[in-house]
This record gives structure tokens, C-alpha cells and sequence, in this order.
């Protein structure tokens, strides 16, 4: 197929379609909102469910009911929709059912702004909402990533029954860049075992995100915990680039990852060995390959789009074998390479 | 006339059994709560109507926690108050099921509010089944949107002062007046004859359902004598006497597609 | 009249006695016993046959606990009225 | 020196209560103490306990997996309590309702027909409060006079009917396990006297 | 005045009284209902504002909108309910209002239970929601301390207008202890100049989270920033126990803190030197006297009621000097003390 | 007669000004957006009544996120649908103050249903004014809950399917039949006689909510003429042709208390 | 008839030309040139002072950019009546 | 090799429609691009602007502080990126609206009366265009026949009466523009011959 000039936010949409979804739920909130815009022509067109819900907190458990009907179910969204999905989100791990959210990032905290951001690392790292869980989180860094990891969203969020999320900044969703999209994918599933469609003939399914007394409910705990650790071992997904020599690392996700591949360059023809990470799975984290290269830095530089929330994960990783600094831009302020390359220098001239 | 002569023998016949739609499992209703009976009622139209295997529901978070359980349906747990926004997932994906809620009234008219009307606005075809038993049961007896004005709960300790809380909520009222209601009728459990009615409402909810007539839900005034410090025999009498008052018994909303249901039987 | 009998089933009872109060005869009362969680439950007297199977009392149970059978009277064409009815018994009988 | 009871029974049984009962007893006599109640997954009825640990120094968990004694006022806590008792701890249970056959040897078991005595009484509503008058008079943890005392001074204005039926409740299961005592020996678990 | 046998919840309900606040806004949950049903007798009877909100959305807004007007404001719940007040903790940290939010955790995630946990400790600790923010939290092991702590929520939320949490477990929400309330405070304040209040006689205060422009949001953001770090620096509290000589460092907060005490004791008693440290202040966490105590130790053995949420501060503190260990129970599932001793007596085994 | 003749001069008056309470800040609203209108009688009325000093509002987020500030009052912006739990905060702290609301039908219908439902049911002194424009302004004409049957927005290309998404909610007629609410009005601006009728309605909610009489409410029917694709003047037309025919205009509670306000003055 | 004046505020003025449809007698028309935030804003073309002041303009104005002035008649005991109007003005003049 | 575009002038001046066609453009001749579009704090009106970076290799940042050239629609927005734009570079600006006077030395200026042109074609809504075409055409950046086809392309159904008045804005700019490099020497901005 050939390239087209996509928007991040319609390229999401159209590879989710193309990936498989079957449902659809979202509500208005910039900078996703042509996400949902372009569902609601698109869904009817082809036959699938798209529902404008009332609010975040209605979307995230209708995708919670579609998906236990087995259907691969999606919802959209920005900072402050994500914070009141928390509930529902926390639910719908422990219920050991498929879903995918799409989170365009936006200033923050409280109403912020609508300018781009990644100021929701922690709240969906974290598993934001209570109790003991994740979700697995990818950054794209371009729109043709975007493409790619929306639809390995569903495939890993089918695969091990769980959240998957798409963790675009606004940048990402507002964006446009030739991409191609995949061709749409054949659809024949069938319903899963544990799927609620009516006990027909065997006996009743249930989903149910609890367990009244403690034995049951850390006996739960435990088997998410086991799911948790086989993600984590086999899902980490990463970008290097020219770490072989770096005596200065800097690691960056989403956009601000190639946004800081401009500053390394430019480093690089100023002859500063430097190289960079870009975690692509922001949970599972990549402890490991930032650990490695950092076994040879001399400095770590963190840079994002908000007051550095990613420094835990990569102080973690680096653990204590090199500095770690931070550069960020929060509020929907976004850095510019001329800010990473000065930064950059700065540490070089260090020793 | 026929000179065969039938012969006729007495024998003994099972007239009424525990529904096959209800579990053998002891529910964790207290003693005398109609939590119980209403369950027990919902299983019992779902047997008549032969819809068990095509019957899907959504539980609360309050006593009826285990209403998924109880009834052998498939089924799932809604977070608290959010019954309705599972159920539409549910239905928008499985539109020939038959998809049902069973709330209380803290999860339905409190944190749920939202979710409710916006089901009835949008004439989802899902029925809804709310408990009203006029307070908090789970959490230990809190007031409730529900609660009568004057009714003392944990959290009214000088009874509810409806300038500062509000008059108590008329959910079936509330529902009926948004326009994608099909079906909304008050019903109780407090002798045989309300739960002959109730009975009937909930059959002609379901039917409504299968009919895609919108949305419809039977309000159940429901008896908590752990919280109301009564026996199950005063909870009943207080309902009787109290409750109905403020909550009218009946048919709230019939809409022209259900009433020809009700003819058509 | 009809005659009837009911069973109760002892351990689904949480004697809250609300089978008690709709009896029209007043034929069950509260064992002196306990069942394994600890409820006393419902039990029918009945020395003198005087249940009609009026299913009152199993309409009312909130547990499900009393299954209601009632005598009739049945033209044993086939013999098959009474096994036609055993099938909807699921519960504990 | 710490000492760690469990009380567990019926929802219905008084089994928070029991505990209570103990805790200020303990407070008032200026000992450390901590109670902590546990619920099964039945909205009500069905099995409770609390626990109640009792020190003379700052306490640490109020949680404990072995007491030190135990009150079973039903079936099913004797059976989960049983084999949790610390060796050569005590567990006092209602032999009205609990017909088991005790199965260890390294604890005492001292069987109360709680709600006999607590129907002889006034109703089975203080069974609970006669089981923790046999516990105190057969370990000695706490003087039963200071129970009785408590029980006084703690039960408020619209509850004061119960006082007197409570208190007893604890003397005669206190009397009771003094004559058990005579025929066995006393428990070995430390004593608070002060 | 003359200790008491006082319940947690009632306890926590009865300090913030005497602390002096104004409103509370709540919604049931267990295991912290009795804290609103308490308030609900007390507050009308001292003639201050009590509000049975329909939901713990519009109780945090509530709360919102009441220290808008510069009153202390509070509310209480657990897991699922904290989760929906994210969206709104957001806009309540970016506003500079101070409020005080009690959580008595329960088993997650999901529905969970009702059983003890502390599995809030990620929500809690990372600003849940969306954008860069946190709050204090502030974690009691005793009734005692739960009364002292509840004190110092209030004076540190009004000193920083800011979001402070009292994050109990259910253990220390149910139990009972002898404890003293402090006396009652007098209320004397009046209103500070930011409060709205109406107009009166000088230009229109504005209560705002959100810049619309980058530049207006990225400021606000550093300033959020600079007095979290001025936190940072000044609210450290932290329990350190035997750690002057101790090889096994047991890190542990709220109740599972002091049951971890007892194991320790019995650990010292079989000549193990092993420590404690009790992170009082979740946020901002004690990393210095962590790192400090583990220069010194072989093992860190981190012991939580969930599956091991603290883990991750933990190791940025020990920072590679030792190993870290974790023992958990999640779900509400309590540890005791034999079994942390168990795990102490496993590690100070190995070499 | 007097002999005294009076000195008659001609003398130029000021007769419409902007009001005090309207900040002199350019407004972000678009060219013919009517909520500028509305933000300007509200204002005038505030004037009027003088009150300025006396009132705290709380903004919704939307177009009129920034209506804290183009009103001289004291204010704050609520999290998106939560204004009237804010405002409730507020006023149970200040009872003797004005608090006002004000948001869009997004806001308040859409994700606010719950707590514009329940200040109405507890009858919160406050005033909300709800600015229904049939469409989500702000992030770009999505459909609202207030958008007509067969409205083409960016979500309902096809226009609004009532079938999947409901009859349009009329917020109005929803509120008034709460038991807590006062006052409620449905009005416009595309006239002098409408833009008088709102601002009467102002009016009479402000003076109720200083009567403690209950929760009041002004709904206006707002143009947006960006999103609709209509010229400013073609918007007001489409209000007058189109919106008034299914939200009627008028006074549709007027609770006894404030019916006597009304004939008091 | 009554004569009056209209001010408009040229940078208040957003275009909207709904001033340019209700007045009565056709007096406001669109300016040529844009004002800084590129809206062209309504002017006032009265060679003949037919303006009455009726006001109709600002009222329906949505952006409050309309101030209307109208001749009266008063009796000057004091002179005062137009000082008093004059405190009214807040808005830019 | 990379060149960056910001375009800026009021929301209704198609700002980012202007953008759009250099991005259809270079796409169109397999060159790397990205377009990034940026709002002011205005619901509609106030002030927009498009991000075009065009390249010959993978595109790092799709957003700059110094772009390589501007087009400024509006006063505003010949403030705020007058000083912006790179030394070298060029910024094309819209005289009919515009009657700043140039500032710095080290740019290009080129002074466009797009909207008088824009109304002689039809409408004041192809400005843009005429803008676009006097862009490329000064720099060379893309051949202004590159933008004429991607025009014809790319505009949908819906809107094709737009086609022809979008192509003769091009080209009316391109025109202005070569006229008025007869009077100075062309700019050294990477141009994309392919
Ligand atoms: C988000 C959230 N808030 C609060 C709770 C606590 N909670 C559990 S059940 C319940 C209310 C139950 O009352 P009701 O809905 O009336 O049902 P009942 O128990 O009376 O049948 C509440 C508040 C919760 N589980 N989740
Ligand atoms: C929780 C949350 N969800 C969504 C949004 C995005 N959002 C901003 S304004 C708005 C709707 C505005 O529509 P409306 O209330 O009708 O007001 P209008 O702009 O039309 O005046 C939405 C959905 C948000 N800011 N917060
Ligand atoms: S608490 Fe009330 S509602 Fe809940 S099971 Fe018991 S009686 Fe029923
Ligand atoms: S009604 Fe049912 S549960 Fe109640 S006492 Fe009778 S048999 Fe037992
Ligand atoms: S988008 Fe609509 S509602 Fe918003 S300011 Fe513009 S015209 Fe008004
Ligand atoms: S109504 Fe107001 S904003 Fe509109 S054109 Fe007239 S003066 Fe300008």
C-alpha cells in the first residue's frame, strides 16, 4: 500500500479498524478527539459498534461490558478522561479481559492546556488507578510507529488478556507524516471460552474483579502478578541508537525520542559521543538495555515533556553506575533539539 | 356420554420448586432480606420465559454483589454504580441478548445517577432491576438517596433533614419522565399478592426487552432488617406502611409498543 | 380441600420466620436446633395433615428453601403427570 | 510480656463485643492493648472474630496467626481455631453449641455451656460475655472483678440494661472455670495482676 | 487528657475535629465508613458543615469548592473511591487550595475487598492522576499516631496549600488502641487574601488549573515544582529502629511497620542485627536515611501489604549498595510476625 | 396653574453601556457567539441587583472556561461537568453569598449529569445557567446531548440517529421535575424580546437563590455559529426555526416561593 | 423622534454583523479596514442622524462593544441628570 | 538536508491549509515530511499555525524554535517570527495586511499583497495560496508546478470548486515572486528538484 499524509489521531483510528476493533466507545477531548470523530463515520461504515458515551467513566466500563463479550474493545482519550478511567481501568485488569485506550497527552495537571504533553507517564505506568496491577503502555514516536503499535496494542492486549495502552503525545495525535497503513485484517474470530455470551450449553461464565475474602483475592493478586512477570520478561521493546560508544546517554520516549535523535545527530557532527534510548514500551520499562548502556556513560540525560517523570525508571536502571539528569518542558511546552544539544554539550564539557 | 370411565388417582405433584435459574448455593443475604425473594422472582421469569442461556447480567457493588452468582447466568461485576454503561457494552455487541442490571439504590441513585439516565435517555434496550431498601445496606447502613425524610441511618442520626439532603429520590418517577424509557413499574414483596405483581412486572420488563421497546427497569421496595433494626416481619409491615407511601406501587410508564405486549400477552 | 405437604430445607433456611407469618394455618414453626450457620430454622408441624400445598410459605421465602407439593387428582392415562413434574425439581429436594 | 486472644463465632454471638470487654480491662488497667475485629464475606451472620492482644509493653501486630487463647463460640471457629492455638494456650468453647471432640493435647480446652448458663441468666445474648469470664478466671490474665469493673464503666447510657446481665455472665463463667480449675491445672499464660 | 480505647476511623474523624475542620465531604465505603457516619454526628453538632455526597466524585469537588472559599476541607474513602477522586486531586494540586483526603486502604485492585491492604501506595504516592503533581501522604502505624498525623495533614496542607493524605490501611482503620485526642483547637483564622469570599472591596480572586497558553502552564508547573521540592526538603519523617548496626534493614510503613517491629524484636533476640526503618512520610519518601542505614547493611527486606509497591523507592534509595527483598500479601491477606521473621532469618542465613 | 416655567435643555444621555461586572477583557468567544450575550446579561443583571461584591462563579470547562474572568466576580473553573459539586462547596461554606454556575450542555448534560441531578434533588441554593448550543463548542462540534434528531456534527455525520443515541435531553423539563428545584426557565437570545425575557429570567433565579429558595436554573439556547456552519445572523434564525420548535421557551417551574417573589418585585 | 448616537469599541468588535441586522433603520454597515485581531468591525453611517438610540444594536451586540447615547429633554434645575448617566460608564468610551 | 516552514496569520486565513500543501507536495515527490499545527488559546479566530519540515532523510523534530522560513499572514504574526526565522532564511508576509517595516538584515523579506491578489482571482480566502506559490517560488524549496499538481490531487470531492482559484494563487505567487527575485538574489534555502 502506498504512504498516505496522516494525522497521528485518524492513523490510530484507521489502524485500530484495520487491526480488528470491534467496538468503539469515547468521549470529546482535545487533542484525541478526531480519534473518535473518525470512528464514528468509519464504525457504522463497516458494520461495528461506535458509541459516543456521556462520559470517560461511561466509556471505560462500556468497553469493560464489550469486552467481556469477547470483542476486542477500544476507548480514547486525553490526561484528565484518563484519571476518572482509574476505576475502571484497575477493574478491568483484574477481570482478565482484553482492552485498548488510547491516550494523547496534553498538559497537566488539573484542566492544563491542550497543548502536547507526556505529563501522564506515571498515572499510566503506574497502573493508576488502586491496588496491585499494570498495564502494558507503548509510545509511539511517529505516525507510522503509531500505526504499528496501535495494532500490537491489540494483538498483546488479546494475548494476554489485559490493558494495552497507546501512549501518544498531543504532538503524536496532531501530527501528520506519510505512513502506511496495514490492509484491513480478516475477522474471524471466534468468541473466547471465557467469554459472557450466554450460558449456552455450558456452564455460566462470570467476570468479577474481586474476591470477598483474603485468600481469594491475594490468590488473584498473584496470578495477575505471574501474568505481570511473563510481560515484563518478554515484552520489553526499545530503540538504541549509537549507545555502542556513548560516554552520554539520553533517553527520551514519543515524540521527545526523536525529537532528541535531532540534538544526538547534531551532537555527533560536533563529534560528542553521544547516543540515545527510546523506551517503546513505557511499561514493561527497559531496565536492562538502559542499564547496559549505561555501563559506559558517564552521564544519563533524561528529557520529556513534563517535570521528569521517567527519572524513577531510569535512576532504577542506571543504578548509580552514572549521573542522571533531566531536561523537560512541562505544561505543553515542547523541547526543541537546539535545548537537548545545548544540554547535551553542557555534559560533555563536564567530566 | 362416554361409557369409558378415566380412572383417577391422587398423586403428588411438585407445585412450587426453587427456580432452575437460581443457584443451590446459600445466598449471603441476611436473614429475611427480600434481596432474596427478588432474586428468587427474576430467576423464576427467566425460567418461564426459557431465557436462561440467553440471558447475560450485571451485578452491583452492594449486598447483590453475588447476583451474578446467584443466578446461573453468565454475568459480570459492575464497578460500583457503573451497571448500566457495562450493560450497553454488553448489549451494543450481543443485541439479541437479553442483557440485565440489578442495582441497589446507592449504586443506582447516587453514584450511579449518571449512568442510569443516561441509559433511559438513550432508550437502551437493557432492563434494569433496583432495589430500593432506603439505605446503604453493604456498607452498614448509611443513608441513601432513598431514604424517607425523618429516617434515621448511620449517617442521619436525627433522621434525614430533607432542607440540607433533599427529598428522598423517586427513581421509577425520575426514569419514566426521560424519553427512552419503554416500561417502569414500582413494585414490592411484602405478601403474595405484591409478589404476584412483581412477578408480572418483571416478566413484562423482560418481554419488553425482547421486543426492543427501550429501556425498562422494576423498582423493588426491599426489606434490610439488619440496618432498619426490624425483624423481617416489621420490615415488611414498615415497608407496607411507610414506604409505599412516598413510593406508589404500580405501573409508572407503559409505552404504546409495551402495552400492546401486555394485550398480545 | 387439597391436601399438601412441604419440605424445608434446612440448611438454605435463615429462619427469619417469614414462612411463619403467611401460613393460613399456622403449621410451621422455628426448630429448637441450629443449622450449620448457625440459623434455626423453619419447620412444618403438621400432625393433623391440615396443609393444603397453598405454597404461601414458599412464595414468601426469601431463601428458596420450601418446596410446596400438593395432592391432585390426575387421570392415569399414561401415569406420567407425576414424572413430568419431577423434572422441574432442581433444587435440593 | 504479651498475651494474644482470638474470638471467633456467629455474627449474631457478641464476638466484638467479647473482645471489648478485654480491651478495656486491659486499658484500664494501664496495660498496652489492641483489638482488631475480622469479617467473613456474609453481609451479616456468618463467622466474625476479634483480636485482642494484651501487653505491658507497646504492641506490635494486632494481628496474630497463634494466639495465645481462643473463645469459639460456634462450630466452625472451633474447628479453624483449634489447631491454631499456640502449644500450652488455652481454648475456651461453647458447649452448647459445639459438640466436637477436642483431637490436641498440648492445650486446654475448657468447655462452657455458654448458653445454658447465659439462658439462665436473662438470654443467650451474654453467652459471649460468660465464655470470657471462664477464659479470664482459667488463665488468670486479667482478674474478673476488673472485667465486671469494665463492663460498668464503659457500657454507655443506652445500653446500661445489659450491665448487670453482663456482669453475671462473667462471674459465673468465671465460677464455672474455677471449678474446672480445681480439677486441672492452671494455664501458663502470663497474668496481669496490677 | 486521659488515653481513650478509640477505633482508627473514629480516632482520625476525631483529630481532624480538633485540628479544626470546617467541612467534610464523604461517601461510604468500607473499611473507613465509620469515619463518615462519626462525622456525621460531630460536625453538625459543632455546628460546621457535613455532606453525605452522592458519590466520591462530587466529594472531592466539594471539597474543591470549600477550600476555594479558604476553609479546611476534607474528605475520606478507599481504593476504588480514591481512584475517582484523580481528575479532581489534579485540580486541587494545581490550585493551590489545601485539602486533607483520608484513605483507609482495602484489597485491590477492582472491587477488591474489604481486608486490610495498602495497595493505594502507587496512586497515592505518584500523583495518580494526570499531570505533575503530588500530594503528602502520610501513613500511621498506631491509633495514636493515626490522631497525630491527621493533626499535621491539616497544618501541612494549609502551610503548603495543598493535597495532604492520611493513607491508612484497614488495619488501622478498624482496630482499637488506647489513645489521647488532643484538645480541641481554636478556631480563630480568618480567611486567607486568595480565599473566595465575594469581591468585597478589592479586585476578583480566581481559583484556576489550567493555563491555556504553554508558556502560562509550563510557569505554573515549575512553580508546583519548586514547592514540592521546598517539601522535599523539609517533611522527610521516617521510624528508624536498630539500624545503627544492622545488617538486615527491614523497610515497612503504616501497620505492617509495627507488625514488622515485632519480628525484628524476636530477630534481635535470636542475635540477628537487624533494623527497621518506617517511612512516615510516604511522599515525600525518606530516601537519605534508607540509603544511609543500607551503606552498611547485606540485605534490605521490603515487607508490604500489596506486591511490592514501595519496592521501587526502596531500591532508588538503596541504590545497588545491597539487595532488595521483598515480602508481600496482597488482597488483604496481613502478614504476621512470624512469617517476616521467617524471611529475616532466611536472609541473614545467606551470605 | 404654576407660573413658574421650568427650564427644559436637551442633554445626551448614556443609555446602554457595557456592564460593570463585564470585564473589559476582549472575550475568546467567536465572531456572533451568543454566549458573549448571555455572559453580558448576566452581568447587567448582577449589576443591577448589585450583588458583584456578593458572588462567586463557577466555570465549567468549554467555550466559556474563561467566563471566571469575563465576569468581575469571584470565581473558579469546576473539573469538566462538576461545577455544581464545587458550587456546593462553596455555598454550604458561604451560605449568604450568591454562587453561580454556569455550563455548556456538554458539561452539564453530558458528563455532569450526576451533579447538576443531584444539587436539583437537594435542592441546592444555587443557580445554574446552562448555555445549550447543541453541540460540544469547545473541542470542535462534537454532538452534545442536546443535539437535535438528524443534526449532522463531526460525530454524527449522518446526523443524530435517535435510534442508537437517543431523543435530545431536555434539561429543562429534566430539572424542573426534581423535587428540589425553584425555579427553571428556558430562554434566548436571538431577539430584543428574547434577549428580555432571559434576562427577567436572571433575574428572578438570582433573587430566588438570595430567597433560599431552591435550586434555580436558566437554560438559553445558544448559537454556535462556528460549529453549525451558519453565519452569526443565520444561527439566531436556525435557534428561532429549528431548536425553539423542540425546546419551547418559557418559564417551565416556578415553584410557589418564588411565584411569590415574582408578584412582589 | 428621539435623536441618538452609538459608540462603537473598533477593537471590541469581532464582525459579527448581528448589529448590522436589527437596526431599524439600516444605519450599521461592516468597516473596510480590520481592526488588530483581524475582524472587520461595524461602523455607524448616520450622515443624517436618523439614529434614535433605540439601543437595539448593543442590546443584541455579543461582544458588549455598542455604547448608546440618546437625546433628552431635561429639566435643568440642577444639571445634573448628565453627570448622574455619566458615573454609569466603566466600559472603554 | 532539511527545511522547516512556520506559517502563521489568523485562524480563517487557512494557515493550515497553506501547510498542508507544502506536505502533500514533498510526499508527493517521496521526500520526508511532517506537519504540525499549533492554535492559539482562542476557541476559533485568534492565532494558528502549521509546522512544515520537508527532508531528504527521517525527520527528527517535526517542531522548531528557528525555521528556515515563515510565512506571516497577520501582523502578529509577522511579529513574533520576524525575529524567529534563521539568518539565511526568508519570510514571505501578507502586505495587504501587513505594513510593519522589516527589521533585520540577515532574512529575505518578501512582501506579498496576498489578499489583493487573492480578490482579483475570486475570493480573499486563496491568500494563502498566493503566499505558498511566491514561498517556493523565492526558495525553490519545491517547484510551484509540484504544488499545483498536489492541489489538483489532493483536494476532496467535497471541496473541488476550490481546485483552479487554489492553482492560480499559486501561480500568481510564484509569478510576484520571480519578479521580485529579478531585484535580489535568490535565497540559499535547500531546494527539492526531484
Ligand atoms: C467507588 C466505590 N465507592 C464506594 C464503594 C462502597 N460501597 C460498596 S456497596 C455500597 C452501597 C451499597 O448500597 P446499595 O447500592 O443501596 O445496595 P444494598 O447493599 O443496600 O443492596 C457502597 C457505597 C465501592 N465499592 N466503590
Ligand atoms: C474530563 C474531561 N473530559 C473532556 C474534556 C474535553 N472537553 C473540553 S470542553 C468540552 C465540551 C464542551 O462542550 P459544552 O459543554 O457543550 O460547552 P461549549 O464549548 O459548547 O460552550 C470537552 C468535552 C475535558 N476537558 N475534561
Ligand atoms: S444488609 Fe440489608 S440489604 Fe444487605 S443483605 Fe442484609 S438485610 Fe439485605
Ligand atoms: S421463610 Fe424461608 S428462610 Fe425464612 S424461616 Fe421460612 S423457610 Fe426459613
Ligand atoms: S465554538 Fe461555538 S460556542 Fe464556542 S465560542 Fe465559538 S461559536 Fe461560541
Ligand atoms: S454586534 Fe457587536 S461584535 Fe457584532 S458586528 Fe456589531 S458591534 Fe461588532
Amino acid at each position: 500500500m502506498a504512504k498516505e499524509l496522516l494525522k497521528g489521531n485518524i492513523a490510530i483510528a484507521e489502524a485500530a479498524l484495520r487491526a480488528g476493533v470491534d467496538a468503539y466507545f469515547g468521549y470529546p477531548i482535545t487533542p484525541q478527539t478526531e480519534l473518535l470523530e473518525h470512528m464514528s463515520r468509519r464504525m457504522p461504515e463497516l458494520g461495528r459498534v461506535f458509541l459516543q458515551a456521556e462520559s470517560e467513566i461511561a466509556a471505560i466500563n462500556m468497553v469493560y461490558g464489550a469486552a467481556c463479550t469477547g470483542a476486542w474493545a477500544m476507548t480514547s482519550s486525553s490526561g484528565p478522561g484518563i484519571s476518572l478511567m482509574q476505576e475502571g481501568l484497575s477493574y478491568i485488569a483484574l477481570s482478565d479481559v482484553p482492552a485498548v485506550v488510547v491516550d494523547i497527552m496534553r498538559g497537566g495537571p488539573g484542566l492544563g492546556n491542550i497543548q502536547p504533553s507526556q505529563a501522564d507517564y506515571n498515572q499510566l505506568t503506574r497502573g493508576g488507578g488502586h491496588g496491585d496491577y499494570r498495564c502494558i503502555v507503548l509510545a509511539p514516536a511517529t505516525v507510522q510507529e503509531a500505526i504499528d503499535l496501535t495494532v500490537l496494542a491489540f494483538d498483546l492486549a488479546d494475548k494476554y488478556r489485559t490493558v494495552a495502552i497507546l501512549a501518544g503525545d498531543g504532538l503524536i495525535g496532531q501530527m501528520m507524516e506519510p505512513a502506511q497503513l496495514p490492509p484491513m485484517r480478516e475477522r474471524s474470530r471466534t468468541r473466547p471460552p471465557w467469554a459472557l455470551t450466554g450460558a449456552r450449553g455450558r456452564p455460566p461464565n462470570s467476570i468479577a474483579a474481586f474476591g470477598l475474602e483474603a485468600e481469594t483475592l491475594e490468590a488473584m493478586n498473584w496470578r495477575l502478578q505471574a501474568k505481570l512477570q511473563r510481560i515484563r520478561q518478554t515484552e520489553v521493546r526499545c530503540e538504541t541508537w549509537l549507545v555502542d560508544d556513548a560516554e552520554i546517554l539520553v533517553v527520551a520516549f514519543g515524540s521527545v525520542g526523536r525529537i532528541a535523535k535531532t540534538a544526538v545527530r547534531e551532537a555527533r557532527a560536533h563529534g560528542i559521543r553521544v547516543g540515545l534510548i527510546r523506551p517503546i514500551t513505557l511499561w514493561p520499562f527497559p531496565y536492562k538495555p538502559i542499564e547496559q548502556a549505561a555501563a559506559h556513560a558517564r552521564a544519563v540525560l533524561v528529557v520529556e515533556m513534563n517535570t521528569g517523570q521517567m527519572v524513577d525508571d531510569v535512576r532504577m536502571a542506571v543504578c548509580g553506575q552514572a549521573p542522571v539528569y533531566f531536561h523537560g518542558r512541562p505544561g505543553g511546552s515542547v523541547p526543541v533539539p537546539e535545548e537537548i544539544l545545548e544540554r547535551i554539550v553542557e555534559l560533555s564539557k563536564e567530566d | 356420554m362416554d361409557e369409558q370411565i378415566a380412572v383417577v388417582n391422587v398423586q403428588e405433584q411438585l407445585v412450587y420448586a426453587r427456580p432452575r435459574a437460581l443457584t443451590e448455593e446459600t445466598t449471603n443475604y441476611c436473614p429475611g432480606c427480600t434481596h432474596g425473594l427478588i432474586n428468587k422472582l427474576i430467576a423464576e421469569v427467566i425460567d418461564e420465559l426459557g431465557i436462561q442461556e440467553n440471558t447475560i447480567s450485571v451485578s452491583p457493588v452492594g449486598c447483590s454483589v453475588f447476583f451474578y452468582r446467584y443466578l446461573v447466568l453468565d454475568g459480570v461485576v459492575a464497578p460500583h454504580g457503573r451497571a448500566p454503561a457495562v450493560a450497553i457494552g454488553i448489549k451494543r455487541m450481543l443485541p439479541d441478548r437479553v442483557v440485565i442490571t440489578y442495582q441497589g439504590d446507592g449504586d443506582m441513585a447516587a453514584i450511579g445517577m449518571s449512568e442510569v439516565v443516561w441509559a433511559a435517555m438513550r432508550g437502551e434496550n437493557i432492563t434494569a432491576f433496583f432495589v430500593n431498601n432506603a439505605n446503604y445496606g453493604m456498607t452498614g447502613g448509611q443513608m441513601a438517596p432513598t431514604t424517607l425524610a425523618g429516617q434515621v441511618t448511620t449517617t442521619t442520626p436525627e433522621g434525614r433533614d430533607v432542607e440540607t439532603m433533599g427529598m428522598p429520590t423517586r427513581m421509577a418517577e425520575l426514569i419514566a419522565g426521560l424519553p427512552g424509557s419503554a416500561y417502569v413499574a414500582r413494585c414490592s414483596t411484602y405478601d403474595a399478592r405484591t409478589i404476584r405483581d412483581a412477578r408480572n412486572a418483571i416478566r413484562l420488563a423482560l418481554r419488553a426487552q425482547m421486543a426492543e421497546a427501550g429501556f425498562t427497569m422494576v423498582e423493588f421496595l426491599s426489606a434490610c432488617p439488619t440496618n432498619w433494626g426490624l425483624s423481617p416481619q416489621g420490615a415488611l409491615q414498615w415497608i407496607k406502611d411507610t414506604m409505599v407511601a412516598y413510593y406508589p406501587l404500580g405501573e409508572i410508564k407503559v409505552s404504546e409498543a409495551v402495552q400492546r405486549l401486555k394485550t398480545k400477552r | 380441600m387439597a391436601r399438601g405437604r412441604i419440605v424445608i430445607n434446612l440448611e438454605a433456611c435463615k429462619g427469619c420466620q417469614l414462612c411463619t407469618t403467611v401460613c393460613p394455618s399456622n403449621l410451621i414453626r422455628m426448630a429448637n436446633s441450629f443449622n450449620s450457620r448457625g440459623y434455626r430454622p423453619a419447620e412444618l408441624v403438621d400432625p393433623q395433615q391440615r396443609c393444603t400445598g397453598c405454597a404461601l410459605c414458599a412464595i414468601m421465602c426469601p431463601d428458596a428453601a420450601i418446596e410446596v407439593f400438593r395432592e391432585v387428582k390426575v387421570k392415569s392415562q399414561e401415569g406420567s403427570a407425576a414424572e413430568e413434574v419431577v423434572l422441574v425439581v432442581t433444587g435440593p429436594a | 510480656m504479651q498475651v494474644s486472644v482470638i474470638i471467633a463465632g456467629f455474627g449474631g454471638q457478641g464476638v466484638l463485643f467479647a473482645g471489648l470487654m478485654l480491651a478495656y480491662a486491659a486499658m484500664d488497667r494501664d496495660l498496652y492493648v489492641t483489638w482488631y475485629p475480622s469479617y467473613g464475606p456474609e453481609m451479616r451472620g456468618g463467622t466474625a472474630s476479634a483480636t485482642v492482644v494484651i501487653g505491658d509493653e507497646e504492641i506490635g501486630s494486632p494481628v496474630v496467626l497463634h494466639p495465645d487463647a481462643a473463645i469459639a463460640l460456634n462450630i466452625p471457629s472451633f474447628r479453624k481455631y483449634e489447631p491454631l492455638v499456640k502449644p500450652g494456650g488455652v481454648l475456651v468453647y461453647n458447649s452448647s453449641l459445639i459438640f466436637e471432640i477436642p483431637e490436641r493435647t498440648d492445650i486446654q480446652y475448657v468447655a462452657v455451656p455458654a448458653n445454658a448458663i447465659a439462658a439462665e441468666i436473662s438470654d443467650t445474648r451474654v453467652a459471649n460475655a460468660v465464655t470470657v469470664g471462664a477464659l479470664a478466671a482459667v488463665t488468670g490474665m486479667l482478674p474478673v472483678e476488673a472485667l465486671i469493673e469494665t463492663v460498668d464503666r464503659h457500657i454507655p447510657a443506652p445500653r446500661r440494661a445489659t450491665v448487670l446481665p453482663n456482669q453475671e455472665a462473667l462471674e459465673r463463667g468465671a465460677q464455672l472455670a474455677a471449678e474446672l480449675l480445681k480439677q486441672s491445672s492452671p494455664s501458663a499464660l502470663p497474668h496481669y495482676e496490677r
